[in-house]
C-alpha cells in the first residue's frame, strides 16, 4: 500500500516556499523551465519534433496514412492523436498497460489540435466519400519530470508545424504518389499552459515533485487571436471559481510568451503560419 | 442535415426544444432504485437517461491497490450499446475511458475518503440513453446514489455544461446544441464549498464568454443541487413513510 | 476460499419447505415472481425494453446498422445477441472480466430467438450479397435477484416485437434512408421457461437464494405452437430422465402463461404476431 | 448448395453415409496417449478426432480460486484452426467458451471433487477434425481421460446428440445432416446414477419427438458407454501385460 | 521462486555421461531420437501431418482462404505461420497466456519455409492487386517431450509437401471453387537441425530433460542444395565461434539424413519435389 | 521501385551510400541520456536512432516471477509509430516480440545476473527511427545503458550485422539493402570473452559464405565494441570534469 508521509512534508515545505514567491527549483510562481525545440529528427516521419520543458522530454511523429473518411464527413481527412508512455520515462510506468493517464493526455492534446482548427482537414480528402489522408500525431513520452501535457502539446504542434505531406495524383479510384512534397495545410499556433494548485496557491509549469503534492491540475489552450480552445481541469482537488479566473488569466499571457518562442525557435514566418 | 440548418435559437431567444437560454431541461432524479448495491440513483435529464449504482466502502481487490490513508475511489463510465444514435461496441472507448477519470476525479473531493482508509468506492454508472450533458447527469446522480450508499460526504456535486450556439451562451446543452455549436463546457460544483471539482471546454469562445459561462454555470449548478436535494428528501421521507408502515 | 456453510444451512430450509408446497418468499413451486415489462424506454434505439421479474432487471435494445451478409447466405440479414453484466447487478460481477456465464446468457438468448425464426431474415436484405440489416439486440443485466436467463430472453423479445425498422431506399449501389419507419418482420412469441433443481424437487423461476444452493438448471423455450426450440441444462449437477420429461411438463403450462402475459402487456395483435 | 438438395434419408431409412436412422458411427477410443499429461484420451468418432489431457488434481493457481471443500474443474475446449471447412482464428470464440462451460457441467457431477479440496482438476480438450457431435465426442473421451488419471469417478459420461432431419430422428448427427437438419439434441448422462449432466436443443421439435428423442440419446449413450467399458478394458489389459513384460 | 536444485545435479550427470560420448536416454552426441511422420490425418484441411520425434509430438494443418495481397507485392499469394502450444502439452503452458516462445517458434519454423523459397507464391493470385490466396499453415504442440523447433518444422513442411491447393475458376472480379485440386506448386526441402550446448558439449536433438539444463541452443535450415536457409541460437547462454562452425558441420550432415528419412516416409518422387 | 533496379554495389565495390563492402556506417553513441533510469543510452547509426532506458535491479513485480539465484532479466524492443516508413501500430507485433526474446538473451550472458538474487532488471528500448540493424544497435546501446545502471558486466555486447547483396558479402546492412539482398545475418559479440550471445540469419548463403560472414561479423563487432568503449571513456571522463567543477 502506498505510503504518503514523505509527500505531506516536501507539500508543506513547497507551500512556505511559495509564500516568499520561490520554488524549490528557483524559479518564481509563473516561470516556465527551459523549453528547447528539435524538429525533424525523425526523416521518416511527415513531421517530427523533439521537445523537452525542464527534464521532461517527448518527441511527437506525424505520419500520413490513406483510409477511409468518417461517414458522417465524407470530404475531410482525418487526424488521429496517440499517447505512449515509454516505460523509461518513469519508474512508475509498467510496459504494456493500458492506462487512463495516457488516454487522458492523448484526448487532451487531441482536442487542443483540433479545436483550434488548425488543420484544414478539407484539403485533406482524396476521393470525396471514398479515400481521405489519415494523419497520425503520435506523442512518446520520454522523460517524465513534470507537465506532460504541455509538454506532449508542443512537440505535437511542433511536429505538425514542420511536418510536410505527400503529393497525390488521383485519377478516376487509382492514387498515385508522385514524391513530391506539399505544405501542410495548417494555420494557427494554439499553446497550453498547465498550472497546479498546491495549498491555495499556482504554480505555472508545475515540477515532478510539485505534481507530486497538488491538489489539481489546470489546463487550458489558448488561439494567438486569444480565443480559448481547450480546458481540463485534472486530479482530485478543487479550485474555486475566483482561482479559475486568475489560472485563465496567468494562462493567457504565457501562452503568448510561448508562442513567441515557438515562433522563434521553429522561425515560422509569421505571417504564413498562425499570424497572431 | 437539412434539421441543422434551421436556427437552433429564435430571435426572442427561444432554442429548438422550447427553453429560453439560461433554462435548464426537466430533470427527474430516483434514488435507491437497485437491490445489490450500496446505494443508487436513476436520472431523466431530458432525454437522457442515466443508472448509477454504488459499491463501498468495501474491500480493494486486488488487496495491493488499496490505500493506507483513504478509501480508493474508482468510477465506470459506459453508454449502453444501444443509447446513442449508431451501435456502440461494448468495449470501452477512449472518451469512456477518460470520462471515467474526470468523473472520479469530480466527485472525490466531496467524499471523507479518509475515513475509509484501505477500502474501495466503485461507482458504476451505466447510459441508457445520451441526448448531451451525460457526464454532468451521470456526476449529479452519482452524488445522490452516494449518499444512498450512507457515505459522509462534503456536499453534494452538482454539475451541468454550458454551450455556445449560434454565438450565444446557452445552459444545459442537449444533443443537438452540443454537435451543432461552437464549444461545450462542463462544470462540476460543490456550491457549499465553492468549490469546482470538474472543469472542461471544447471549441472556441472568448475570454469575456468564459468568464460570463463561469457564472451561468453556478447559476445551473444550483438549480441542479436544489432539485437533488428535493429528491434526497422525497427519498427519506418515502423511507419514513415506511418505516412508519412497519 | 469460497465458504460454503450457510448455504448448506439455507439449502436445508428451502428444502423442508417445498415439502409443504411453500417457497422462501411466499411462492409455490410453479409460481413466477410478478413479471413487469416497460417497453420504448430508449428512444434512440429501433426497439427497447426493461423487464423485470421480481427483483431481477434487464433492459434490452434493438439497433439497425447496415453491413455486411455471411458468405453462406448472402441474401440475409444478420442478427447479433449480445449480453453484458452491469456491475451494479450483483456485487460479484468484475468490470471488464470477460465471462462465460455471460456468454452462455447471450448464446442462450440469442438461440431462442433464431431457432424459432421468428425473423425473417430475408427481408433485411438490401443488396444482394452485398449490404444488409445487422440487428443488434443487446442485454444489459441491470439487477441480479435470480433468473436471468428468461428475464434476459423476455426483455430481447419484447424489444424485438416492439421494434420498428428503418426503411431504405436502394439505388443501384447506394443505400438512402427515406426517415421513414416499417414494422418489424416478426412473427411469433417463444417464451423461455427456467427451473431449478434443489434435493429432488423442481422450482419454476428460482430466486437468487434459490439459484445459490441449486443442484442443476433446466431452461426450456416453447413456440406459440407448442414446439420445443431451445433448451439449456446448466450447472454442475444432474437430472434424471424424468426429471426432465416432468419439467418440460411444467414448462409447457408456463409457457402459456407468460405468453398471455406478454400479449396482454405488450398490446399484441393476437392475430398479426404470433397468432397461438 | 447442389448436395444439400439431395435427400439425406432414403425411402428405406438408410442415411448417406450408410447407417440406420439409429446407428452410431464408428468410434474408436485410446487411452494414454499423452506423455505430459496426468490422463489421456483420443477418440475417432466418424471423421470427427478429438485429444484429450487432464492435469490434476494439482495446486490451483492462482490460489486465490482454489474451494475449500472440493476441487475446482475447469475444461479448455478448443478447436484446432484447421479442423473446420474455413480457416479458425485461434482466439477462443463465444462458441468454444460456452461449449467449455457445458462440458465441465457434464462431468463434474461424475468426479468425486469432495476428495480433493483445494486443487484443480484442468480438463484440456483440441478438436483436430470437426465432423458434428464435438462435445458428446470431447465429453466421452474425457471420462476416459479422467480415469487414466486415477481420478475417482462415481460413473463414465457417455455422450451423443440426437438429431430431426427431413422429419425423422436419427441417432448420433454427423457434421452434414447437423447443418441440413431441424434440430440437434446432445446429452450427456452416466448410466449407473441415471444421471442427465447435459442436455442441450437447438432446432424445433415436438413435445412427443421431444420425448422420443431421450429414449434415443439413452439408447445411444448405452452403446458409447459400452465402447468406453471396451477401451479401459482394453488398457488395462494393456498395462497389465506391460507389467508382466517387464 | 523457481529452485534449481535438481537441474544443478543432472547437469553434472549429463556432461560426465557426455564425456564417454553417451547420454541419459542411450542415444549418442548425434543421434536424433526416433521419427515419424502420419500426414493426411486431418482430411478436412488440404495438407495436415502429424509428426513425432521422441515423445515430442506436433500436428500441422494447412489451409487456404482467400484474402487481400499485401500492397507492397500485389501479385503475390501470401503464406502465414502460427504455432499454439496446447496446454496438455507440457505442464508449464498456461491456456490462454500469449507467449514469447510460441511467437519465436513460429517465426523460426515461418523462416524456415520462407527463406528457402519452396512456395512460388506467385502462382497463388487469383485477381492481380486485389485476391490472393492466403496459406495459414498452423502447427499445434501436443507434447513436449524437448526439441520443438525441428519438430514443428517438420510437421510444418510435411504437411505443406502433401497439400493440394483448390482449384479457382476467375471469371472478372468473381472467383469461383470448381471443387478440383491442383497440386501444390512447391520445391524444396528445407530441413531444421537443432542442437544444444550443455557444459561445452554440443547435443544433436536435445531431450527436454537437456534441455532442462541447456547453456544455449541453435538451430539451422539447410535446402537439399547445402545452402543455409535460417540460424537461430537461442536461451541466454553463449557459443563461442568455433562452436557455432562445428555445429553447422554436424547439423549439415544430420540435415541430409533427416532429408531422406523425409522423401522415404512421405514417398515423395525425388525428382518432382526437391530434388537433392 | 525504380531505385530498387539501380545496383547497389558499383564495379570497384563501392556501396550505395558510399561506403565500402566491410566498412560499417557512422555509429554515435552517448551514455546518461534519460532522468528517471538507473542507466541509459542513446544511439544513431547511420539514420537509425534507438533509445535505451534501465530499471534495476529493483524488486521484481508481480514477486512470483522473482528467482531465487539470479537477477530476471526483461527486455522490450518497441518501434515507435512513426519510425518506419508505413504508420504501424502502437500494439507490439510478433516481430517486436521475438526481437525482445533474442535481446535479452543477447545481453543476459553479459551481467553478472547471480549477484542479484530476486530482483528484476529492465530493459526498454524505443526505436525513433528504423533504417536497418535495429537490433544490433538496440544490443550494443543497452550494453551501454547497463554499463551507466553501474550494473556489473562480464563484458560489453556489440553487434552487428553481415548480409549478402548482389552476390556479395557487406558489412553492416542498412535498410535498402536489406530489402534487396539475399540475407541478412547479424550476431552479437563479446570480444574478451570469445562469445557469440546472439545469431539469426535469414536468406541463403552457401556453407562458405557462412565461414566468410562469421569472421565478418567478428571483425565488424570488435569495431563497434572499440566505439562502445570510446563512449564509456568520454562519459566518465565528463562524469569527472563534473566532479572537477563541483
Amino acid at each position: 500500500m502506498s505510503q504518503r508521509i514523505v509527500p505531506t512534508v516536501k507539500k508543506r515545505q513547497i507551500i512556505e516556499l511559495a509564500d516568499s514567491g520561490k520554488r524549490m527549483d528557483g524559479r518564481t510562481l509563473t516561470d516556465y523551465r527551459e523549453i528547447k525545440i528539435q524538429t525533424g529528427i525523425v526523416d521518416k516521419a511527415e513531421g517530427s519534433a523533439m521537445v523537452s520543458i525542464g527534464g521532461t522530454k517527448v518527441v511527437a511523429g506525424v505520419k500520413f496514412e490513406i483510409g477511409d473518411p468518417f461517414p458522417d464527413i465524407p470530404n475531410e481527412g482525418v487526424m488521429q492523436v496517440g499517447a505512449e508512455f515509454v516505460p523509461f520515462a518513469s519508474p512508475d510506468f509498467e510496459p504494456g498497460k493500458p492506462d487512463e493517464v495516457a488516454v487522458e493526455l492523448a484526448r487532451v492534446v487531441d482536442r487542443g489540435l483540433r479545436e483550434s482548427k488548425i488543420l484544414e482537414t478539407s484539403k485533406l480528402c482524396l476521393i470525396p466519400g471514398k479515400k481521405v489522408w489519415i494523419v497520425h500525431v503520435d506523442v512518446y513520452i520520454l522523460d517524465h519530470c513534470g507537465n506532460l501535457i504541455d509538454t506532449a502539446a508542443l512537440a505535437a504542434l511542433s511536429a505538425m508545424l514542420t511536418a510536410t505531406m505527400p503529393e497525390a495524383a488521383v485519377e478516376g479510384e487509382n492514387i498515385r504518389l508522385t514524391g513530391n512534397r506539399l505544405p501542410m495545410p495548417i494555420t494557427g499556433i494554439p499553446i497550453n499552459v498547465t498550472l497546479a494548485k498546491i495549498g491555495n496557491r499556482l504554480f505555472v509549469d508545475p515540477s515532478l515533485e510539485e505534481e507530486e503534492v497538488l491538489d489539481c491540475r489546470f489546463s487550458v489552450a489558448f488561439k494567438e487571436n486569444g480565443m480559448l480552445c481547450a480546458i481540463q481541469k485534472g486530479e482530485s482537488g478543487y479550485f474555486t471559481p475566483e482561482e479559475i479566473l486568475r489560472a485563465v488569466e496567468i494562462a493567457k499571457d504565457k501562452s503568448q510568451e510561448i508562442r513567441k518562442k515557438v515562433v522563434e525557435l521553429l522561425k515560422l514566418n509569421d505571417g504564413a503560419v498562425g499570424g497572431s | 442535415m437539412e434539421e441543422l440548418k434551421t436556427r437552433l435559437i429564435s430571435d426572442d431567444g427561444i432554442r429548438c426544444d422550447g427553453r429560453r437560454l439560461d433554462e435548464i431541461r426537466p430533470i427527474k432524479f430516483q434514488i435507491g432504485v437497485l437491490n445489490n448495491t450500496d446505494g443508487s440513483a436513476y436520472v431523466e435529464w431530458g432525454r437522457t437517461k442515466i443508472l448509477v449504482g454504488v459499491m463501498g466502502p468495501r474491500e480493494s481487490h486486488p488487496k495491493h491497490l488499496a490505500l493506507s490513508d483513504k478509501a480508493r475511489v474508482e468510477a465506470y463510465y459506459r453508454m449502453a450499446s444501444f443509447s446513442v444514435e449508431e451501435w456502440k461496441s461494448p468495449a470501452p472507448s477512449r472518451r469512456e475511458v477518460e470520462l471515467s477519470k474526470v468523473i472520479r476525479e469530480a466527485l472525490e473531493p466531496a467524499i471523507f475518503v479518509e475515513l475509509f482508509p484501505r477500502t474501495s468506492i466503485d461507482i458504476f454508472i451505466e447510459v441508457l440513453q445520451a441526448d448531451g450533458s451525460t457526464r454532468c447527469a451521470s456526476i449529479s446522480a452519482a452524488s445522490l446514489a452516494l449518499v444512498d450508499a450512507g457515505i459522509p460526504m462534503r456536499d453534494l456535486v452538482a454539475s451541468i455544461a454550458v454551450g455556445k450556439v449560434e454565438g450565444k451562451l446557452v445552459l444545459d446543452v442537449q444533443d443537438k446544441e452540443d454537435k451543432a455549436g461552437d464549444s461545450d463546457m462542463p462544470m462540476a460544483y460543490m456550491p457549499s464549498k465553492n468549490a469546482v471539482t470538474l472543469l472542461q471546454m471544447d471549441g472556441q469562445i472568448t475570454h469575456d464568454e468564459f468568464i460570463q459561462s463561469m457564472e451561468l454555470l453556478k447559476k445551473g449548478c444550483l438549480e441542479v443541487y436544489k432539485k437533488q436535494k428535493e429528491a434526497i428528501e422525497a427519498h427519506f421521507k418515502g423511507a419514513i413513510s415506511n418505516v412508519e408502515e412497519a
